[in-house]
């Protein structure tokens, strides 16, 4: 290095005229889009620990029957609206394994409710892999081995009981097999009819755009109502309820498009307009190539936070629906079916419990909302 | 010129889609078996009340019931002279209320314009809480204020309705004295306005208000967000970070406008939306809307009072899509809706 | 009789000259009630009551809580004359009635026989405002009743043969009003009023005839025209349409206290239409003097802690005076044949009622507080008989899947569900209003019982209409809603509604429309029983003395009892009945029940009074 | 002279990456022109952008200081705390982008964006600062200013945005211009117009100035001090006479080197033979419709007008011109992405003797092979990848959509077209926006020649990169149009480019062509006064011969006041005439 008078400066590091282009990381450059995708995603912590936890919750769903201490619709007449119980590890000092207290009920007549009283003194261990009530193992193989039940003659309630006596821990962990399903069936069919149309309005504009638009202007003026009313009187009695939810998810999936498809077709007459997408047209790419390649990704923040908004319509629609008599009712359990239940001031201010479903639909709905939050960053390019 | 001439366009587009919808909105109406006469009919012969069915059947001649349907509709639209000439919803004549027994004009009167209040301040709330939050949570994302205000959000989101108007009802009225209940004092119904109505109103309204709100400031807010996001790193940004802007003046003119591209394409379906949203709502939350109306009239298929709120829900959303299809043009200068290459 | 004070609540009127003095407004020989002799307190006039209505037509409500008739139910259910100052009945086919001189409607006319002939010759018999001829109560076998009017206190109503259910009637809850406040009709009337001016008024009241208008005008049950006169305690005092109606007092009700206060002692009522989930909250928050619409027993809970946390109210807990809390009917009419015939057989649905554990629903639901049985007369009814109500109502899955494998239902699915004659698996769909949640939980106590017996039940909630209509069209397998209205019949009460008459019993509505349509609509009844019941009624209606009464009576409930023609549950279930504490007179026990009883209407509330009825004013 | 800007050791990298920019230096004085000149990707954007911290989220300024002499104390950029940043941007440093198509906001009027920074630091009231706009639109050559102040940026030319931006950044008079090659959309009059107007400020209020340049020319006309990059270093730094007097540096020497200029040219060229076509535009005019909010009247713009141009299979046809000339529109008309008005038509010969296919009128079938064989180079690369699409997908698309290879055989040919242009291919897994200018434009070829295209339509393609990798690029070109037989339709603004490279020139102005030969005719005999004025204006990389900017900065002037016989009145033009050997001039004769 020299500086010469007058700020002359003349870098002396040898300099060697070779263009740079080394040798190419070559496991790099193969790596398929979703490899590269994940790298970035793994960097997101929250997300993926969301991402876990939702895949974990999933794995549960077949077998909730053996990890829930009761099937759901087992009443113990002996405990109603018993509270949640603790368990416990250690009595008067010394480890005898997790364990409960015994409780016992008795009717309060002074202010009608159920009063229980713990037995502190005597510890009942709980029992590991003991056998229950029969339910099937992903849907198919019956069972009666539990991973954990109460102790002879004691209740276990973790999260107490209901008006009949129903375990709400149980019911919440086989509630989450409807919950967390068949909504999902609605909003893939919403995606699905939105993206298409919307898309397909946005970006052939014209002709397209005006019949689709007024298409979608009729279908959202035509009430929602009274077609509840015709459904609720005209499914047949003895569908199940989850029969019946299944369709209605359908329906409201193909009622629900238009929302979504307008938002879609606002952003692709906007993107359309961009140069790359006239490059890529002036490549010949085709369509649905220019849609899916060029328009969709850069609308997918948008696209992923819209689903991950409507699993919470997903899991509760069906309160709504209810009060029509489309929801899904018992014997059916759902975690729409049990804040159902506990749609009354007593819930709220006495059996506080009865309310507890809210904490998993909360918990669900924002690991989605992470999830998303983390897929949309690790496709967000200015991230990465 | 050419925004001027798309407006017009658009309105008769408008009128053209009115049209047909009020033709689905009738048989959709009439689509169970039966109407709310012939059933009070059966009913009364069934129950051996002669007297009523003469006066049923007065009535349906009166409004033409007893017509084929097509004329049925024609009569009720006002393009075809019913018994009494031409008094259909174009001569502003809305019918009879058969389960109310009064004018359709009388009913829903009130209950109209406390719908598009209530609904109103149900979206002025959206936007008034959506908007900065979710500028915020994306200006500040992945930081506390994000996560707090999505968790707020999700948080009313995954409330029912019901449950959270309970809850609010209960401790609002425990802690606060709020209302149960209603939209104003009984004591001020059909009273003119007056400061202490408004007062009463304004009290009533906080908690449908928010139970109507949440869902829609949560989405909002997180789609606003999402939307942001994908403009922070654009280079306008820097652009006019470049400039010296201030991070708040900068956030609003430039990247929000780009992200509210999707939001002003449902920007008109907003109210209606809520308008319909709202009718389980304001049924189990006692609220004087035309929801009530709605569902009894929908049960007892009275049709004339049913037909009238329905064509006035289709009414707002296609004047709102209209008004946001000009919006989209006024955002966002590039759009065109001609089609591809043209 | 006592000396009268002046109505406070009207004095300042009657200071103005607006209003005659007290003396004037009431009858020469006001009905006096002796509260101390009724265990009951004397009280003072003021105060407003504040109570919700559920629906916008609860306003009628305030005709039945008010429950001045002609002949009422007092609060042991025996009939004694109200309004009337006394009734004179010969051979049960001849009614003499005696009006109270100088008794005055509600905007001070006289109080005439005019009134009854306005109704039985302007009204019953015109044909433009009763095209269909005089109302079915006044024919007796066929025959129409006639009615004479000696002079201006004396209406006598006759008929040829026995009529045994002419004063039970005017006793209802919801009676036929057999007068009409002429003087205020007449002008809707167009034999009294030119067409000019009735044009005017049915151009102006929106109408299409006069006879509309007059219908419209003429709500005695409906209570919602502010401006016809009436008897009742309190008069409405608000234009409809607004969810807050105003009742005030009456100043020429016919009755004092034995102190020779006027009665009622409440000025006003008040009574607000409020969505029902709402209304535990409401009441919870202080907002109602007396509710009980709108309350279920499963809100006793928040009531009690509500009362616990200092709220101004206490929560009685009355007896529902409904036959059944909550029963299940099966559709004798359900349109599908195989199910129809299994239904019909009575084997079938005494193993549905073996089948159901009635203890342990009560213990669940009502925690052990109602009575666990079929449907049948409460144990307060004088035709209550014990076998009735444990008539296979004890819970026997072995009687019951014994019954069912005699009627021959003896295959099974893989899982275990008994199959229909017709091979389909017996899927015993129940419907609901979808309204009660006790209801749905004791279905689902019942779901599992059954499926001991091979049966499953789907339970499908719907809304109460489209319930109605579905079991009125034979569309719904089975339904749920409470059992018989009236649950404390005595022999005099007409048994008619045991009979096929009447759709509303949602066991057989085609036989109860055959029935009501005189053979025009539905269909006859099939089998002996319902056959048996018919011609039980019949004779009922046509025996003269009390003892052949109740023998048809304690009959026709045995053969409800054997056949169970709906699978009554339980009984008497707590109704919760909040009263603010400052009210006074409401009794601590009381049957809740709308026919007999008028709900508050027995209990009289025109006695009850404020404690300190200014405080309450100002608070 | 105490410094007024001094970047002292400043480095720069990205995430856990070897630095990009590593211990760069340098100091400008008020009043005084400092040139960064350097390889494409050596890192003198990122330079500039640190000076005012809008580096993209994932850069980190590892190390050094940048030090600005405040009103009264110097500060340090990199610790200032936001707030006091925010007084500075804009007002007393500003910059231009060196991609304004992306760097405006397509959803406001120019004129409000350029106002704002009126509004923001001046305070100055609408009017005033329309006043004050409109005044600098002008002054940067916009003939219509109160147009300009009510268009969108979209329906701007290349080079109109880019004098916005230039208006932008100079409306306010601030102390610290940095201008990322400012003048690369323009053509050469307009070019001498805006470097005059910095000059001027410069003399008027002391202003400083960071110029990036590529044009050696350009250094040499404007700068006091030049500093030069390579591979994010510093190799050379002094002032001008020096450096580009006596470059010692091997890197300065060898990009002086590869600098082209107009040749001098001894005679003209014989006529290029029209027989042999392979695309051929008759006729074509576009008018554009403005948008006009609200009520107001519809306008329109004649981009260009009765434009023929033919490209003769196998050679180059160039097209030069004003900036705003109607240039890119032809090219856009010319490969179907623009309809052009009726009456014109654009036909395209597959092969010598086809049967013309008009390319507006195209079958599907006739439309995906057509697609496969011409190609454009857009004007702005930036905007024509997707943001969303790693360079790798971008690369191999137009063989995923023509079907052509297998998966790995598109990606080997994605890398091959990368190493081609002198990028590295490991750079396939990164985003558009995570390259230099140049690195974008060379990507833009790259992609076009992977569908071994026939005809080639470049808009200039090269106006991003150094000279060196210029001159690497155009041999690309030149050797694939002797191997495949590759047409080219070449826009540029660069004379010596186009000297270097056509076989035919056309020049436009004003949305017509106003004269048109093979280089050497045009450069011997220039006969228009268009044609005069631009090849006066090319700057010499000689910092002994100055070009007088405020005489060529006239350019040829107002078309009124040209000689009679070129004159163009009340919007009639004439004819082009032939005035022998393949010359042609419109002119009246
Ligand atoms: N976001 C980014 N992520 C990673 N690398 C980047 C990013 N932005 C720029 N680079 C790299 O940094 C280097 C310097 O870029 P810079 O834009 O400063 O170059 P430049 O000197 O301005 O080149 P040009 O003359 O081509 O504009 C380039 O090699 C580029 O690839
Ligand atoms: N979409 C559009 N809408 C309106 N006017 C347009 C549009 N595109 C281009 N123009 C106008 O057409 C004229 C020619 O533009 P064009 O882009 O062809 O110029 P150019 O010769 O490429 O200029 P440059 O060298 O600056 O890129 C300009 O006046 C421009 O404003
Ligand atoms: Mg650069
Ligand atoms: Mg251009």
């Amino acid at each position: 290095m020299s500086t010469q008078p007058t700020n002359r400066f003349v870098d002396t590091t040898p300099w060697v005229d070779t263009p740079d282009i080394s040798v190419p990381e070559r496991s790099d450059m193969d790596a398929p889009a979703w490899r590269l995708m994940w790298r970035s995603f793994r960097r997101h912590k929250l997300a993926l620990i969301c991402g876990i936890f939702l895949l974990i919750s999933y794995l549960i769903l077949p077998i909730a029957g053996f990890i829930a201490p009761y099937t759901p619709n087992e009443r113990s007449a002996d405990y109603l609206y018993a509270p949640p119980q603790s368990i416990n590890l250690w009595h008067e000092g010394a480890f005898i394994g997790p364990y409960v207290y015994p409780i016992t009920a008795e009717a309060d007549l002074e202010n009608y409710r159920w009063t229980y009283t713990t037995d502190e003194t005597t510890p009942l261990p709980l029992r590991f892999f003991c056998e229950g009530e029969d339910y099937k193992l992903f849907g198919l193989i019956p069972s009666d081995t539990h991973l954990f039940c109460a102790p002879e003659d004691a209740s276990l309630f973790l999260w107490g009981s209901d008006r009949l006596g129903r375990d709400v821990f149980s019911r919440i962990l086989y509630g989450a097999q409807l919950s967390l399903t068949v909504g999902l069936i609605g909003i893939t069919v919403s995606f699905a009819l939105g993206i298409t149309f919307g898309a397909m309005a946005g970006y052939f504009g014209g002709r397209i755009d005006w019949f689709l638009n007024r298409v979608i202007e009729i279908l959202r003026s035509l009430p929602e109502l009274p077609l509840w009313l015709a459904l609720s009187a005209a499914v047949p009695s003895n569908w199940g309820p989850v029969a019946v939810f299944f369709v209605i998810s359908i329906i409201l999936g193909i009622l629900d498009w238009p929302g979504l498809a307008r938002s879609v077709r606002a952003k692709f007459l906007s993107l359309r307009e961009e140069e790359y997408v006239k490059a890529a047209e002036m490549m010949g790419a085709k369509p649905g190539r220019v849609i899916r390649r060029h328009l969709l990704p850069n609308f997918m923040s948008h696209l992923i936070a819209s689903a991950t908004l409507s699993i919470p319509a997903m899991i509760l629609g069906e309160t709504a629906l209810s009060y029509l008599g489309l929801g899904l009712r018992a014997p059916a359990v759902s975690w729409g079916v049990m804040l159902n239940d506990a749609q009354n001031l007593a819930s709220i201010e006495i059996y506080w419990w009865t309310a507890i479903p809210m904490l998993p639909i909360i918990v669900v709905v924002l690991a989605f909302n992470f999830l998303g939050d983390g897929l949309r960053a690790s496709l967000d390019p200015y991230k990465n | 010129m050419m925004f001027l001439r798309y407006a017009v366009y658009r309105f008769f587009t408008m009128l053209l889609t009115l049209l047909v919808v009020s033709v689905l909105i009738f048989v959709i109406i009439n689509l169970p078996p039966g109407d709310y006469l012939s059933n009070q009919i059966a009913e009364l012969r069934a129950t051996g009340q002669a007297e009523g069915v003469a006066k049923a059947e007065f009535l349906r001649a009166e409004y033409a019931l007893d017509r084929p349907l097509w004329e049925q509709y024609l009569i009720w639209v006002g393009f075809a002279p019913g018994p009494q000439g031409f008094s259909g919803l174009i001569q502003g004549d809305f019918g009879w209320s058969f389960e109310f027994d009064r004018p359709v004009g009388e009913i829903v009167g009130d209950a109209l314009w406390l719908t598009v209040l209530v609904n109103l301040a149900a979206v002025l709330f959206v936007y008034a809480v959506a908007l900065p939050l979710g500028v915020i949570a994306a200006a500040k994302s992945e930081t506390w204020a994000d996560y707090t205000a999505g968790f707020v959000g999700y948080l009313g989101l995954a409330t029912p309705n019901f449950l959270l108007a309970l809850i609010l009802f209960y401790y609002g009225h425990k802690y606060f004295d709020l209302p149960i209940g209603g939209l104003m004092d009984p004591a001020f119904e059909g009273a003119p306005m007056s400061w202490p109505k408004v007062k009463s109103i304004l009290v009533h309204m906080i908690v449908p208000t928010f139970v109507i709100g949440t869902s829609g400031a949560a989405a909002m807010m997180q789609r606003l967000r999402a939307n942001m996001l994908d403009e922070l790193s654009k280079p306008y940004v820097e652009t006019a970070k470049a400039k010296g802007m201030a991070p708040a003046r900068l956030l609003a003119k430039y990247p929000l406008r780009m992200a509210f591209n999707p939001f002003v394409a449902d920007i008109g379906n907003l109210l209606p939306a809520m308008v319909s949203g709202s009718v389980l709502v304001s049924v189990v939350l006692g609220l004087q809307t035309i929801g009530p109306y709605l569902l009894t009239a929908l049960k007892s298929q009275d049709q004339f009072l049913a037909g009238f709120v329905l064509m006035f829900v289709a009414l707002l959303t296609l004047i709102g899509t209209m008004i946001s299809d000009m919006l989209l043009v006024l955002l966002d200068p590039r759009i065109r809706y001609g089609g591809r290459g043209a | 009789a006592p000396p009268l004070q002046e109505t406070i609540f009207w004095a300042a009127e009657v200071n103005e000259g607006n209003l005659p003095p007290i003396t004037e407004r009431l009858p020469d020989a006001p009905l006096i009630v002796d509260l101390e002799a009724k265990g009951r307190s004397y009280g003072t006039q003021g105060g407003t009551l504040r109570t919700f209505g559920t629906r916008s037509k609860d306003v009628r409500l305030m005709s039945a809580y008010g429950y001045a008739r002609l002949v009422g139910y007092t609060s042991d259910y025996t009939l004694s004359p109200d309004i009337l100052r006394d009734v004179e009945v010969t051979e049960n086919r001849k009614f003499t009635l005696h009006l109270r001189p100088g008794h005055r409607w509600s905007d001070g006319a006289a109080f005439t026989s005019e009134d009854f002939r306005y109704w039985w010759e302007n009204v019953a018999q015109d044909p433009d405002i009763t095209p269909s001829g005089p109302p079915d109560f006044m024919f007796v076998d066929g025959v129409l009743g006639t009615v004479n009017f000696p002079d201006p206190h004396t209406v006598i109503f006759e008929w040829p043969t026995a009529n045994p259910n002419f004063l039970p009637l005017l006793a209802q809850a919801s009676p036929p009003f057999i007068y009409r406040p002429s003087h205020y009709l007449k002008q809707f009337h167009q034999k009294f009023t030119g067409p000019g001016a009735l044009h005017a008024a049915i151009t102006k009241a929106r109408v299409k005839s006069w006879a509309a208008l007059h219908n419209k005008r003429d709500s005695m049950s409906k209570f919602d025209n502010p401006e016809q006169p009436t008897l009742q305690p309190w008069i409405n005092a608000t234009t409809t349409g607004t969810s807050r109606q105003l009742f005030v007092r009456n100043p020429y009700y016919h009755r004092i206290d034995a102190r020779g206060v006027q009665l009622p002692y409440i000025d006003v009522v008040e009574m607000t239409i409020a969505t029902g989930g709402l209304i535990a909250a409401k009441v919870n928050a202080g907002e109602a003097d007396l509710q009980a619409r709108g309350l279920d027993f499963p809100d006793i809970s928040i009531l009690k802690k509500g009362e616990a946390d200092g709220g101004n109210y206490r929560t009685l807990l009355w007896e529902n005076g409904a036959a059944s809390q909550i029963a299940i009917y099966p559709n004798l009419n359900f349109a599908d044949p195989v199910w129809q015939e299994v239904m019909r057989d009575v084997r079938f649905r005494r193993a549905l009622s073996h089948g159901v554990d009635r203890h342990m629903i009560n213990r669940a639901l009502y925690f052990g507080l109602a009575q666990e049985g079929g449907m049948t007369a409460l144990p307060q009814s004088p035709l209550y008989d014990p076998q009735n109500a444990s008539a296979y109502a004890n819970y026997s899955p072995a009687k019951a899947n014994a019954l069912l494998d005699e009627i021959g239902l003896t295959e099974r699915t893989q899982a275990g569900i008994r199959k229909l004659p017709d091979g389909r698996p017996m899927e015993f769909v129940v419907e609901t209003a979808g309204e009660r949640q006790e209801v749905e939980n004791a279905l689902a106590i019942i779901t599992d019982t059954w499926r001991e017996l091979g049966i499953k039940l789907v339970m499908r909630p719907l809304d109460r209409d489209i319930l109605r209509n579905r079991v009125y069209a034979g569309l719904s397998m089975a339904s749920v809603w409470f059992g018989w209205d009236n649950g404390l019949p005595t022999s005099q009460t007409s048994p008619m509604y045991l009979a096929p008459t009447n759709q509303e019993f949602f066991a057989w509505p085609m036989w109860g429309q055959y029935y009501q349509s005189k053979g025009e609509l539905g269909e006859q009844p099939q089998g002996p029983a319902p056959n048996e019941l018919l011609a039980m009624a019949d004779r009922w209606n046509h025996a003269t003395d009390a003892e052949t009464r109740t023998t048809l009576w304690r009959e026709m409930l045995k053969i409800h009892a054997q056949e169970v023609y709906a699978i009554g549950i339980l009984s008497e279930a707590p109704q919760p009945v909040v009263v603010s504490k400052g009210l006074r007179n409401v009794p601590e026990q009381g049957l809740w029940a709308y026919d007999p009883g008028a709900h508050f209407g027995v209990h009289r509330i025109d006695e009850f009074y404020f404690e300190e009825p200014f405080q309450q004013v100002v608070q | 002279m105490t410094s007024l800007l001094k970047v002292d050791g400043l480095t720069i990298g990205f995430g856990n990456a070897d630095p990009v920019v590593r211990d760069v230096s340098f100091s400008v004085a008020p009043g005084e022109t400092l040139a960064l000149v350097g390889e494409s990707g050596s890192g003198k954007t990122l330079t500039c952008r640190s000076i005012l911290r809008i580096l993209p989220d994932v850069a980190r300024i590892r190390s050094g200081r940048i030090i600005f002499a405040g009103d009264d104390a110097p500060v340090d950029m990199l610790s200032l705390s936001e707030p006091a940043m925010r007084q500075i941007r804009g007002n007393r440093i500003s910059m231009i982008f060196q991609e304004p198509m992306r760097s405006l906001s397509p959803l406001h009027r120019l004129g409000n964006q350029v106002a704002e920074v009126l509004r923001l630091h001046r305070s100055m009231g609408r009017a005033e600062a329309k006043r004050t706009v409109l005044e600098k639109f002008e002054r940067v050559g916009f003939t219509e200013p109160e147009r300009v102040w009510r268009s969108y940026p979209f329906e701007m030319s290349g080079g109109m945005r880019q004098r916005a931006m230039i208006a932008m950044a100079m409306v306010a008079k601030p102390d610290l211009l940095i201008a990322d090659e400012p003048t690369t959309a323009l053509d050469v009059t307009t070019q001498a117009q805006v470097l005059g107007l910095i000059k001027t400020l410069q003399s008027e209020t002391g202003m400083a100035v960071v110029l990036v340049t590529h044009d050696l020319g350009v250094v040499a006309n404007m700068a006091q001090q030049v500093v030069v990059m390579n591979g994010g270093r510093v190799m050379e730094s002094g002032t001008a006479a020096e450096v580009l007097g006596s470059p010692e540096h091997g890197y300065t020497r060898k990009l002086f080197a590869a600098a082209t200029m107009i040749p001098e040219v001894a005679a003209p060229a014989r006529a290029v033979a029209h027989d042999d076509l392979i695309m051929n535009l008759r006729n074509v005019s576009k008018t554009f419709a403005l948008r006009t909010g609200g009520w107001r009247k519809q306008t329109t713009v004649t981009a260009c007008k009765d434009v023929n141009l033919q490209v003769v299979r196998g050679k180059t046809l160039a097209v030069v011109g004003e900036s705003g000339s109607g240039k890119t529109t032809c090219a856009r008309m010319a490969l179907g992405a623009e309809t052009p008005d009726p009456g014109g038509e654009v036909l395209f010969y597959r092969e010598p003797g086809a049967l013309p296919m008009p390319v507006h009128d195209m079958s599907v079938s006739q439309r995906t092979a057509f697609q496969r064989q011409a190609q454009m180079v857009f004007q702005d690369p930036y905007s024509s990848l997707s943001p969303r699409m790693r360079i790798g997908a971008a690369l191999t698309e137009p063989l995923e959509i023509h079907g052509i290879g297998s998966r790995a055989d598109r990606r080997d040919k994605a890398a091959e077209m990368l190493e081609l242009v002198g990028l590295n291919p490991d750079m396939m897994t990164r985003y558009p926006h995570a390259f230099s200018g140049g690195q974008r434009q060379r990507l833009s070829i790259a992609r076009a020649l992977t569908l071994d295209p026939k005809l080639l339509i470049c808009d200039e393609p090269t106006s991003a990169l150094d000279v060196s990798v210029q001159e690497q690029i155009l041999t690309l070109l030149e050797d694939i149009r002797e191997r495949a037989a590759l047409s080219y339709l070449f826009i540029s603004h660069d004379l010596a480019v186009v000297a270097r490279i056509a076989d035919e020139v056309v020049v436009m102005r004003a949305g017509v062509i106003v004269e048109q030969a093979p280089p050497e005719t045009l450069f011997y005999d220039p006969r228009h006064p268009y044609t005069k004025a631009l090849i006066a204006a090319q700057p010499e990389p000689d910092i002994s011969r100055p070009i007088d900017l405020e005489l060529v900065a006239k350019g040829a002037g107002a078309p009124s006041t040209w000689p009679e016989m070129f004159r163009i009145e009340g919007g009639i033009a004439p004819a082009l005439q032939d005035v022998g050997a393949g010359h042609k001039v419109r002119c009246h004769v």
